[in-house]
């Protein structure tokens, strides 16, 4: 085998080499952009839930993008932009009535299509957390909050990061599965703070 | 089988006129006016409380035994509308068994005669409104025997 | 959002569980048994008491019904309706779709390739189909019924999705995309219940369909199902359609590319399982 | 008439088994439609079954048994190849009869 034939093997191996994820990297990105298209044709206006809301913003085409691992850059600057954008209460009080709190908590209805717009949307949160120790039935999808408050306390601090974690998950998580509730709307400022007292008011399920 | 009763099948026939109709259109039932069954028991099955319903069963004060009656259901149902239970029992000369369900609008939901022959043991699906306790009754030589179980209805998936 | 739940047919663990309980009663640490028993095991025990007599076999029954009696503008029956294994084959027809046809050159799932039959055998207009394909309390939907009829001729057929053709391949590449594709109000994606093992929501465990094979084989061979908190038979289709309900999405179109993409997805993970529908569900 | 039953009958050293899946809304009378009118009360409040002409099991139904109701019972003697003869009536005076052969 002569030197020339086996340099032209090794050349048009390591071209191989480094065509080979450029192509893979075409062809995903095909596909993303096919995926795409193929959901804004195929998802249809329905009551309430119009066919604009699969126009994803940032923060959802990324984590969508790299399937909820973003690269660690890219993950802490869509955080910093969640971040920045919570409406924090302007009577500087957090906390509300916890058995109001039990009640959104209890509820999973809400901006679905068959829920009609001035429907109240509930908290959704038996759904994912354990709260209240009398209800059994609660999902496990997010971490028990069970004596959140006995645990943690009840001081400012805990109070405002409480009320900035059900506002909006995402600015501690880029690609949380919970879901913005005042980011997007989904409760009103004085639901929240009913939450954030179900969580830690002495007297709430969650801490007796 | 009493004449009172074939009587009030019979007018269940005149009033009612469905099976009439069935047996000009070849049906085969199996309910005909001379073989009919023991009249549906309005008053048993209409009543709203659990006194009410023993009594217009004749059993006003059955006995507690969870030893000769056993009564399987689900400690928690997924779904009211569908709850499984099944009555059996060890007494001899059993004659018929009972479901009921405590909380329920009407709390009796079904009656079963047992006839000589067949064992002492049944299985259906109940509805329950929300947790509650399944009552099992069982008139054995004439005698009402009960037992009681909870059932806790949870809510199921994801509420929307 | 509890989408899938897992299956009925757990029995061997089923049978497992209800001895342990049973041991562990009559031992003297009964008090200690009582938290031995979880909640997840309870539901279990519920569903195996409520497995046999499954209402969705009258589904099956009226299905098959309407597949063999004369109907549409065209009077004809669907018995030359070819569902991927020649026509008029329906036995072990449902274990290997969604499959690539020729004739309307497109990858269709069961209930799009019933449409296509419906339309071009007996002249149904596509539109009267689609308008309402789904069952509700006050009337059956002639298309679900089709669907559960086809399904049960597939019991005990072994789940055998090919994706050499490359338009199936890329139906499964995009419906791997549509799970994962977070969006709407909640952000939610099909991803943000059904991607981790060993949870649930309220009481009900939630399959792992992007990387736990068996929870994927339970939830995908489990369909369709008679859903008994609703009274009715339910398709695959509808099983989607209500997923993206509650994920706060538009609505699907009923047999459009991104559910059936999103079928070959889910049906291609289901792979070797034993298909054991139409199953029995909350 | 109703719509038909799913009944299996499987004898086993000489006990039969039957079960018995019947098709019915089995309407409680107290649920309302989204318009807020009530839905009328209808159910199955009969049920007998047969075999060689004598009644092997009667039940009378309420209003809480479920949608498409379910029923599991035994009885001594019958053999593989014989009828077991299932019927229902309910409140509106509709009815239905079916019948399976015993299994061995």
């Amino acid at each position: 085998m002569n030197s020339k034939l086996i340099m032209s093997i090794a050349v048009s191996a390591s071209l191989a080499l480094l065509a080979a994820p450029a192509q893979a990297e075409k062809v995903a990105s095909g596909l993303d952009a096919k995926t795409a298209m193929i959901v804004k044709r195929d998802f249809l206006d329905k009551g309430i839930a119009k066919a604009t809301r699969v126009n994803q913003d940032a923060l959802q085409a990324a984590c969508s993008k790299y399937v909820d691992n973003p690269p660690t850059k890219l993950k802490a600057k869509l955080e910093a932009a969640e971040t920045a954008a919570i409406k924090w209460p302007a009577d500087g009080q957090y906390m509300g009535d916890w058995q109001a709190g039990e009640k959104l908590a209890q509820s999973g209805k809400g901006m679905t299509w068959s829920d009609k717009a001035e429907d109240p949307a509930g908290g959704n949160c038996y759904n994912c957390h354990q709260l209240s120790g009398k209800e059994i039935a609660y999902g496990t999808i997010g971490p028990s909050l069970r004596n959140y408050g006995k645990t943690r306390g009840t001081g400012e601090d805990v109070q405002r990061y409480t009320y900035g974690r059900i506002y909006n998950a995402k600015a501690m998580n880029a690609c949380a599965n919970m879901p913005r509730f005042g980011h997007m709307g989904i409760l009103t400022e004085a639901q929240i703070k009913d939450l954030v007292a179900l969580l830690l008011d002495p007297e709430s399920g969650v801490n007796k | 089988m009493s004449k009172e009763i074939d009587l009030g099948r019979r007018r269940a026939i005149t009033t009612g006129g469905g099976m009439g109709l069935l047996a000009l259109f070849g049906g085969v039932s199996l309910f005909r006016p001379g073989d009919a069954l023991a009249e549906w028991n309005k008053p048993a099955f209409t009543s709203k409380a659990m006194d009410e319903a023993l009594g217009s069963l004749g059993a006003t004060s059955p006995e507690d035994n969870s030893v000769f009656i056993q009564l399987t259901v689900p400690e928690i149902a997924e779904n009211g509308a569908v709850v499984p239970v099944t009555v059996s029992s060890s007494l001899t000369n059993v004659e018929q068994i009972s479901i009921m369900v405590d909380k329920n609008p009407n709390v009796l939901a079904a009656v079963f005669t047992i006839p000589q022959g067949t064992e002492a043991m049944v299985t259906t699906r109940v509805k329950m409104g929300k947790t509650a306790n399944v009552v099992a009754l069982v008139k054995a030589d004439g005698k009402f025997y009960r037992t009681a179980k909870e059932v806790k209805v949870t809510a199921g998936g994801c509420g929307g | 959002m509890a989408i899938f739940y897992q299956g009925d047919q757990m029995k061997n663990k089923q049978i497992h569980q209800a001895f342990m309980v049973l041991a562990l009663s009559m031992s003297f640490a009964a008090v200690a048994a009582e938290s031995a028993v979880t909640d997840s095991e309870r539901i279990e025990q519920y569903r195996e008491m409520i497995s046999d007599g499954n209402p969705a076999e009258f589904d099956e029954m009226r299905g098959e019904e309407l597949w063999k009696k004369p109907g549409g503008p065209k009077m004809a029956s669907l018995e030359k309706c070819n569902l991927g294994k020649g026509a008029g084959v329906v036995k072990g027809a449902y274990a290997e779709l969604p499959k690539y046809f020729k004739d309307t050159r497109r990858v269709q799932d069961l209930e799009s390739r019933l449409l296509t039959c419906m339309t071009t055998l007996q002249g149904i207009p596509e539109e009267e189909i689609t308008a309402k394909p789904f069952a509700s309390a006050k009337k059956a939907s002639d298309i679900s019924s089709l669907a559960t009829y086809v399904v049960g001729q597939s019991k005990g057929v072994k789940m055998k999705v090919s994706t050499k053709h490359p338009k199936v391949k890329e139906s499964y590449e995009i419906g791997k995309r549509i799970f994962n594709y977070r969006a709407g109000p909640y952000d939610f994606g099909c991803s943000t219940c059904h991607a981790t093992s060993g949870v649930r929501i309220r009481m009900q465990d939630l399959p792992n369909m992007r990387s736990n094979k068996k929870d994927a084989q339970i939830a995908y061979t489990g369909w369709p199902a008679y859903r008994v908190s609703q009274g009715l038979t339910r398709s695959f289709q509808w099983r989607l359609n209500d997923c993206f309900r509650q994920q706060r999405f538009p609505e699907p179109k009923f047999a459009s590319e991104a559910t059936i993409a999103l079928t070959t997805y889910l049906a291609v993970s289901a792979n070797g399982a034993e298909y054991v529908g139409p199953g029995l569900k909350r | 008439m109703g719509n038909p039953m799913k009944i299996r009958a499987a004898v086993k050293e000489g006990v039969t088994e039957v079960k018995i899946l019947m098709q019915h809304e089995m309407e409680t009378g107290l649920r309302k439609e989204a318009d807020g009118t009530l839905v009328p009360a209808w159910f199955i409040t009969e049920v007998k079954a047969q075999y060689q002409g004598r009644t092997v099991l009667e039940a009378q139904f309420g209003q809480s048994v479920s949608k498409n109701p379910y029923l599991m019972f035994r009885f001594k003697g019958g053999s593989a190849g014989e009828k077991v003869t299932v019927s229902w009536v309910d409140n509106k005076g509709d009815n239905r009869a079916d019948e399976a052969t015993i299994t061995g």
